[in-house]
């Protein structure tokens, strides 16, 4: 799972699977953490006041 | 360095089964069970959760009384070189925590129950249902405990085990090898041998390099009633079995009606 | 900011949040999860095997009448593995499942830890640990108040059959003692051992040169079943060369007839009459080693006897034997029986064997001679690749036995058995017909006493609910068994003996092999538990009876007896733990035979006496008379052996049993072997199950369908269903001795069943 | 904290007693299962009736089922964010709420599943990226991440918690973001839904089983992917269907569900015509090249060809043909049986590529192997079903699931 | 609890509405109290609750006895001629030279009255015992690469005392085994002994070989 990992060899395989990995988590990690931070910023600017959507 | 390990990728530990010889007795199997630690229930007539390391199968021609005939089939783990002898064994590669690898070393597929979580993709891998489940808690009753060896660990319920081709054997030979300054040197074939080899007494296993020229098993796979199990599956073991009967040949793979066993080399 | 209760649980989610996302950032979740892993690795309750120094101990295997060599496998002090030991004479490093096992013999839950007083009713069970001064002072005691009411021969001992000198040293103690009762339980090996006495006036055990034979007929011997010594038959067979012919005749396809180069299926029981159609061709085709036959052997020829009575000779015997009637006899193709009897007249060096199986029963004698007619006709007596007889071994002398007139008039008592007696002069034990002795004796029981060392009677003897009957009459049984066995649980005191790797034993003899080899079994470790030597235990109580008894025991101990017994062999034995004598006879000794004619004799004068007719005398074939009758019981049960299962006294290891097939034995199920076609008659299916009844008795069992079985048998493997041990080894089928009674052969009085009628029933 | 309202606004809720007599009942169910799983971790897989032959059983069967049957989820949000089928926005929350619950459950079944669940992480720590199982492993948790981030904010939708000003927010950015996280779900379901089918076609040991390869994957990757597309839609029409019945409501327009069958019609067709293609290779080109024949396989009384008809003609041409025809779509009857006969015939392609793969026997000296599971597995493969019930109920009464349902319910 | 119940009831009545709504600065204050209370927690009182404390039974001195002996190390810790190590000496090695007490160290009386006497083997815990799954052959180290017994276990030949035993009470290893310090970063003190678990071993094989090594080169 990481480079320092027993198993871990930098090969192909390595790179392609455990990059399709990495590249996931991080696109869910960076989408929850702007959804997140935009929050408090958008609560702190609208000061507590509740958003209409949709 | 790098011709030492040219030579050490070279060997390929394999086994020559001579069905022919071979009378059922079953000591390959409790010479397995003792030396392998390998645990054992009250009951263990449910051949599907009876862990053995090697099975020897009663196979029969078919033929009603008094043309029936007989053969017992030792069946230990294959060994796989897998396609192509890559070492992608039908095993190695599907485990997905690498509990079971294929040593380059040796040829041998190692089985490591500490890192084996149990999923059991392996055993549905295996054709040839080499790899046993421990379903149970092994027990050992009374002073039984002591009559276990030091040199295999015992396995915990939980995880898949197999025949390891007595590896830890080869692990002592080497060992011994480099106390005598010898670790250069091939390891000669009484060095290393398994613990069923040596328990038969009929002198059916023989065991050995199959890429070393001074081993027995290297010219005697190469025999005209050589063949190995469901070698059309293309699993490459590193087993072989020689027989002169064609209908336990036969029974060894699985072949369409026009088709002859040992006729089909070409073809793949 | 302030703390109130509607924002108490966002102020605790808040640190529980951070405490969270801390924990995270710390080795907790991460080291836990590890450790929690190498947890399971190293369950306390997964055993961790303490490692030492590797050591091999070398000694010899006595779970069976074998004597193969072992290594004993240690690692520090504890063994932990057998394995054969390649510069032993008999088995050269091969060793059977049983042997292999021998470790879970040792250290397994079946052990009697220490000598043992029955509590509450036989066989029930309850036990109170006693020492082993109370132990021996009780049967001491017991002797004692025998003797005192003059009835010594009252005593019995059933000893085991792996013979040595502990079973001389039981008879020695019995006949100071007063009692001619020691027997053990016959094989195929004593009717061979009669045969050879029959015909060749020599007190010993026939020896097959197998090794060096090129045409071996086997009449049933299951040569890869665990007959003879396992070890030394599984090598020969691997070691055969092409040359070697090896031929199988019995009604099932054993494990022996799968590797046999030819099988030939046999009606069962008339073995003795195709040797005979053999002997008819042969004799007919002048086919025979006339040499030897005209110059070696008597009674071959029609005689006159000194008072000028014509007699038939053995060629006489013959002319009922044409293909014609042994094919319609046998079942066997006229042109088989004839290519059959060339081949092996043809043969150089050609071997007949018989004896069942492993051998544990031991047949009819007209069968046993019949068969070591073919090798004498043959001529291959005493001479390589043939039939050998190995001489008791003569042991050096002890001192005399003083025995007073209750010992002398004990031992003039007629023996519990009736061997030796005027019906049966020619057998030395005749342990099978015991019970129904006991059982029709009007008051009270013959034997007021039994004692049994390594041997289980009430497992291995025929007819087990009579067998239990008759020792359900037996006051005072005492068991020396190492192993909480059937007849050890049925005891009033259990003497536990060391087990075989804790104790000396030596092995004169090797079962079948065609020389001398004496071994001497040595304790590899110290007793794990309380035990003691059998052999002390007796010279203990010897000592304990006093006087001429007392002294005919000068011995301090088992070890000086043997030591004292096997004197010029023992230093050798110590050291080597083998000795081997191959004592190729001089050629003048070959033809040297010690029967009244000095020579072999085809028509054995030891039988003939008054009112006997030469049809008596002859081995002529006669068959067998099957309890039950033909109608009901419309099929044949057999028992079959497997080199897998211990058939004998041991039950077989957790780990053989854990090699033997799911077609064989199933939960706590019996599979019987049944031809489909007698299946199919009966309705029968493959794995169903099945009521098997026999006069004797009935078991429920499950079906196998086995084409390698003559139609209308029933085969059923011997070594199952035993009642005493533990889990591992007990309730497992059945036992086949609850089904089979005991045949008594008219010739010897040995038990001649080789099998009983049954039905089947679906259930 | 009380005084708001749990049930969402201008909608119609059974009563709390009603409510709660319902949860119970199923809850019951629930501790049923929950303690034949207690039972397994305590005591091992020895609980189960699998053995040496049968490695992989009704667990695993039931894991490839929900996983295949929440491919909903995945598609349906593939259409949505993606391809743009707005319409499709009305059950979207109800394919994630399936998606989750089939997720979770699946991952709830592989921990009861391994031999060891304290070493289950093994299989990310120590990946062996060659193994399809490593692949599922990966791709299954994340797209689990995903579901549950979908979920989230149809969570925080419910009254109560939407009064909360940063959970406010955050349902908002949430939705903002819900595009990319609908395409990594995508992603990450096409391959594991694919490793899925891998985890049998790679098994060259097994002939009946694998398949030929295009690239590193088996046909049968492809075949799983396209199967949980098409037939995944079909669960999520049901789910809706019976959730309407329970309730006595519409819940979904009807144009919406025929959209919907419409496109799973489609996909269904051209999925069993490449399995079709796919049998008739492996049937004449694979299995004779390893000695086999077709009938070897379905030489069983239990396995025998009717299930391969059943497989491909019964539960794919028909319902794929009822629903590409309009006729077909419209008539309730018609849309319900295909609608069921999909379901059934792609978790009878996951019981075939898992169970008859164990059964078929590799030796002519073998048998087939037979396999019943214990009650232990039994209840521990309803646990999951009770759960689903459990979450759908509750997620059902609480939130705002079917935005179509005020409008087809107004209350007086 | 009853008391807490009473406060916040009280104080209620007094808030303004504001103040009844947690404030954002509160809640980033109890998170950062929770989040630096786990990270103390963590950091500090884990490592000391993992491990339990275990004396050795005999305060060994190894300055000593190498000082003595004429063979190092060896004289103790030696091969069998299988090839295989000896490991700890059992009782009848030491017994060559203590079968009575050779000086008046309190230690070694009571070495020899409590254990050599009786014959009792003594219970030492060893710093470097490896799980059973482990095979590790010294004679590849020692012989085949001419390893040092320092180069792993540190200079424990010059220790005049035994080192205390720190027993993880989970897995029941010695924590020399997982390295001292509990993040397992940065070098271990010069002299000290090396971390033993598999990436340790297989760093050093990486470096020195070339290659981790198969499975079955370590395992057993």
């Amino acid at each position: 799972m990481f480079p320092f990992c027993f198993e871990w060899v930098w090969d192909m395989p390595h790179m392609v699977f455990m990059g399709g990995l990495w590249y996931a988590l991080s696109i869910i990690g960076a989408g929850l953490t702007f959804a997140v931070v935009k929050s408090i910023i958008d609560m702190k600017s609208h000061d507590g006041q509740n958003q209409e959507h949709h | 360095m790098k011709e030492k390990h040219d030579y050490e990728r070279a060997r390929r530990y394999g086994m020559v089964i001579d069905l022919d010889k071979c009378t059922g007795c079953g000591a390959c199997m409790v010479g397995c069970y003792m030396e392998n630690n390998v645990p054992f229930k009250p009951d263990e007539t449910n051949k599907l959760d009876s862990i053995n390391w090697i099975r020897v199968y009663k196979l029969n021609n078919g033929k009603p009384y008094p043309e029936t005939e007989i053969c017992y089939l030792p069946m230990p783990c294959m060994q796989c070189d897998g396609v192509d002898l890559h070492g992608h064994s039908p095993c190695v590669s599907v485990c997905p925590a690498v509990a079971t690898d294929y040593d380059d070393d040796t040829g041998i597929v190692s089985q490591i129950y500490t890192r084996c979580f149990g999923c059991r993709y392996c055993m549905a891998a295996c054709p040839y249902h080499a790899r046993k489940f421990n379903w149970w808690d092994p027990v050992w009753p009374a002073d039984m405990k002591k009559a276990l060896s030091p040199d295999v660990s015992p396995r915990m319920r939980g995880v898949v085990e197999k025949c390891s081709f007595c590896f830890h054997r080869y692990q002592l030979a080497r060992n011994k090898a480099y106390f005598e300054n010898r670790q250069n040197e091939p390891l000669g074939e009484d060095d290393y041998q398994t613990a069923c080899a040596q328990a038969c007494p009929t002198g059916t296993i023989t065991f050995g390099d199959l890429n070393n020229k001074a081993h027995a098993v290297h010219q005697l796979k190469t025999s005209p009633n050589a063949f190995r199990l469901l070698e059309r599956l293309g699993t490459n073991p590193k087993v072989y079995y020689l027989t002169a009967k064609n209908w336990v040949r036969r029974q060894g793979d699985n072949y369409l009606t026009d088709e002859e066993p040992g006729k089909l080399k070409q073809k793949r | 900011m302030k703390i109130n209760r509607r924002n108490f649980l966002t102020y605790t989610t808040a640190a529980a949040l951070g405490g969270a996302a801390g924990t995270l950032l710390t080795p907790v979740p991460w080291k836990l999860m590890d450790d929690a892993a190498i947890w399971t690795q190293n369950w306390p309750w997964t055993p961790v095997p303490e490692a030492g120094p590797v050591s091999y101990k070398p000694s010899i295997c006595t779970l069976c009448p074998g004597g193969c060599g072992i290594y004993v496998r240690f690692s520090g002090n504890r063994p932990v593995k057998i394995e054969g030991m390649k510069e032993h004479p008999v088995n050269k490093g091969a060793l059977c499942p049983m042997g292999l096992s021998g470790l879970q013999y040792l250290y397994g839950p079946d052990r009697v830890r220490s000598p043992l007083k029955r509590e509450g009713k036989r066989g029930e069970g309850k036990w109170k640990k006693i020492t082993w001064d109370e132990a021996l002072a009780a049967v001491t005691e017991k002797l004692a108040s025998l003797r005192k009411l003059e009835e010594p021969q009252s005593v019995a001992c059933i000893t085991g059959m792996e013979g040595g000198t502990l079973p001389s040293l039981i008879g020695r103690f019995l006949t100071v003692y007063g009692s001619p009762n020691l027997m053990r339980q016959a094989t195929a090996q004593d009717a061979g051992a009669q045969a050879v006495f029959l015909t060749q006036g020599k007190q010993g055990t026939p020896g097959f040169d197998i090794e060096n034979a090129d045409f071996i007929l086997s009449f049933g011997s299951g040569m890869l079943d665990g007959w003879g010594a396992p070890g030394r038959m599984s090598r020969l067979f691997g070691a055969r060369n092409t040359a070697q012919r090896f031929i199988q005749i019995e009604p099932r396809l054993s494990d022996t007839a799968a590797s046999a180069n030819r099988w030939i299926g046999i009606n069962p029981g008339t073995e003795g009459a195709l040797a005979l159609g053999l002997a008819h061709i042969i004799v007919k085709e002048s086919l025979y080693n006339k040499h030897f036959v005209e110059t070696f052997t008597f009674g071959f020829n029609d005689w006159n006897d000194e008072a000028g009575v014509a007699h038939t000779g053995f060629k006489a015997l013959l002319e009922g034997y044409g293909p014609e009637n042994v094919s319609r006899i046998t079942g066997i193709q006229e042109a088989l029986i004839k290519s059959l009897a060339r081949e092996f007249a043809g043969s150089s060096r050609p071997i007949a064997i018989n004896g069942r199986g492993k051998g544990a029963l031991p047949g009819g004698m007209n069968e046993t001679l019949a068969v070591h007619a073919l090798n004498a006709l043959m001529g291959n007596i005493n001479k390589t690749g043939g039939l050998y007889v190995i001489p008791e071994l003569t042991y050096a002398k002890w001192p005399d036995l003083g025995m007073d007139g209750i010992a002398s008039r004990g031992m003039r008592q007629p023996r519990c058995d009736g061997a030796g007696g005027d019906l049966f002069p020619n057998s030395r034990f005749l342990l099978n017909r015991v019970p129904t002795l006991i059982n029709t004796t009007k008051d009270g029981s013959p034997v007021e006493a039994l004692l049994v060392v390594d041997a289980n009677p009430m497992y291995t003897l025929p007819d087990t609910a009579a067998t239990r009957k008759a020792f359900e009459r037996i006051p005072f049984i005492v068991s020396f068994s190492s192993y909480m066995d059937e007849t050890a649980s049925y005891a009033d005191y259990i003497l536990p003996d060391h087990s075989p790797l804790e104790r000396y034993q030596d092995v004169p003899a090797p079962a079948g092999m065609s020389h001398q080899v004496i071994s001497l079994a040595v304790p590899v470790i110290k007793p794990l538990y309380d035990t003691r030597h059998t052999g002390d235990a007796f010279i203990h109580m010897a000592k304990a009876l006093g006087g001429f008894i007392e002294e005919a025991f000068p011995w301090n101990g088992y070890e000086a007896f043997l030591e004292d017994t096997l004197q010029g062999h023992w230093r050798i034995l110590k050291k080597k733990g083998v000795v081997e004598i191959i004592e190729t006879p001089a050629a003048s000794d070959r033809f040297t035979f010690n029967t009244a004619s000095a020579k072999y004799e085809f028509y054995p004068t030891a039988r003939a006496g008054t009112g006997k007719r030469d049809s008596d005398v002859l081995p002529a074939y006669a068959p067998a008379i099957l309890d039950g009758d033909e109608k009901t019981f419309n099929l044949i049960l057999i028992p079959c052996d497997s080199i897998r299962m211990a058939g004998d006294h041991m039950a077989s290891s957790p780990f053989m049993t854990k090699t033997v097939d799911d077609t064989v034995l199933k939960k706590q199920m019996t599979l019987v072997e049944i031809n489909p076609a007698t299946a199919l008659k009966l309705n029968l299916e493959e794995g169903g199950k099945a009521l098997l009844k026999t006069p004797k008795g009935k078991a429920s069992v499950l079906i196998h369908l086995y084409e390698g079985i003559m139609p209308g048998l029933i085969a059923m493997p011997r070594g199952l269903g035993h009642t005493a041990y533990s889990e591992y080894l007990a309730n497992k089928g059945t036992n086949i001795n609850e089904l089979m009674g005991p045949i008594e052969d008219p010739a010897s009085g040995l038990d001649m069943a080789w099998g009983i009628r049954a039905q089947l029933f679906r259930v | 904290m009380n005084g708001m309202p749990l049930i969402p606004a201008g909608v119609n809720r059974c009563s709390k007693r009603r409510f709660a007599f319902w949860m119970a009942a199923v809850t019951a169910v629930l501790v049923w299962g929950v303690y034949a799983m207690f039972l397994i971790w305590y005591k091992g897989l020895n609980q189960t009736r699998m053995n040496d032959a049968y490695g992989f059983a009704l667990w695993i069967w039931a894991d490839l089922s929900v996983i295949a049957l929440g491919g909903g989820a995945f598609f349906s949000g593939f259409l949505t964010y993606i391809v743009g089928k707005d319409k499709l926005a009305n059950i979207i929350n109800f394919a994630v709420i399936i998606g989750f619950i089939c997720y979770s459950s699946a991952l709830l079944i592989l921990t009861i599943d391994i031999g060891q669940p304290l070493r289950g992480w093994f299989i990310f720590w120590h990946a062996n990226v060659h193994s399809m199982l490593t692949e599922v492993a990966f791709c299954l948790s994340c797209y689990f991440a995903v579901l549950t981030i979908e979920f989230i904010p149809l969570i925080l939708e419910n009254p109560r918690l939407a009064k909360k000003p940063f959970l406010n927010h955050l349902t908002h950015n949430m939705h903002g973001v819900m595009p990319i996280f609908a395409a990594t779900g995508v992603f990450l379901s096409f391959f594991h839904q694919g490793s899925l089918g891998g985890v049998a076609g790679v098994l060259y040991g097994r002939p009946f089983a694998y398949r030929e390869h295009v690239f590193i994957w088996p046909w049968t990757f492809f075949l799983f992917t396209w199967s949980a597309a098409a037939c995944g839609p079909c669960f999520t029409i049901l789910g809706i269907w019976l959730t309407e019945k329970i309730t006595r409501k519409k819940l979904v327009k009807q144009d919406v569900i025929r959209l919907l069958a419409k496109i799973s019609g489609w996909m269904i067709i051209t999925y069993i015509i490449a399995k079709t293609a796919d049998t008739l290779y492996w049937a004449f080109v694979t299995a004779p090249s390893r000695g086999f024949t077709l009938m070897d396989f379905y030489s069983s009384p239990t396995y025998n060809i009717g299930l391969l008809f059943i497989e491909i003609v019964l539960c794919g041409f028909v319902p794929g043909l009822i629903l590409i025809t309009r006729k077909g779509r419209e008539n309730a009857f018609l849309l319900m049986s295909a609608v069921i006969l999909a379901v059934m015939g792609v978790s009878l392609n996951r019981w075939v590529m898992v169970l008859q793969v164990m059964a078929v026997p590799l030796f002519s000296f073998d048998d087939w192997f037979t396999y019943m599971p214990s009650w232990q597995e039994v209840a521990t493969t309803i646990l999951p079903v009770a759960y689903g019930l459990i979450v759908i109920s509750l997620a059902y009464r609480y939130l705002p699931v079917f935005p179509q349902e005020q409008e087809l319910n107004p209350i007086d | 609890m009853g008391s807490n119940g009473h406060h916040h009831a009280a104080s209620t009545k007094a808030t303004p509405d504001s103040a009844i709504q947690a404030s954002g600065w509160g809640v980033g204050l109890f998170f950062m109290i929770g989040f630096a209370g786990s990270l103390l927690a963590g950091w500090i009182l884990f490592p000391e609750m993992l491990y339990s404390k275990k004396k050795q039974p005999i305060d060994f001195n190894h300055a000593v006895h190498l000082e003595t002996v004429s063979d190092g190390c060896d004289s103790c810790h030696y091969f069998e001629k299988d090839g295989s190590f000896t490991g700890m000496p059992d009782l009848s090695k030491c017994v060559d030279c203590h079968e009575s007490a050779q000086t008046g160290n309190p230690e070694e009386i009571k070495f020899v009255d409590e254990y050599v006497t009786p014959g009792i083997e003594v219970p030492w815990l060893n710093y470097s015992k490896q799980p059973d799954c482990v095979f590790f052959s010294h004679a590849a180290h020692v012989m085949g690469a001419g390893m040092s017994c320092e180069s792993c276990h540190g200079d424990i030949g010059t220790s005049e005392h035994t080192r205390v035993y720190e027993e993880n009470r989970l897995t029941g290893y010695s924590r020399d085994i997982w390295g001292k310090n509990i993040s397992r970063l940065g070098k271990p003190e010069p002299g000290a002994p090396l971390p033993m678990k598999m990436n340790d071993c297989a760093k050093c094989h990486e470096e020195k070989t070339g290659r981790k090594g198969a499975c079955f080169q370590c395992h057993k």
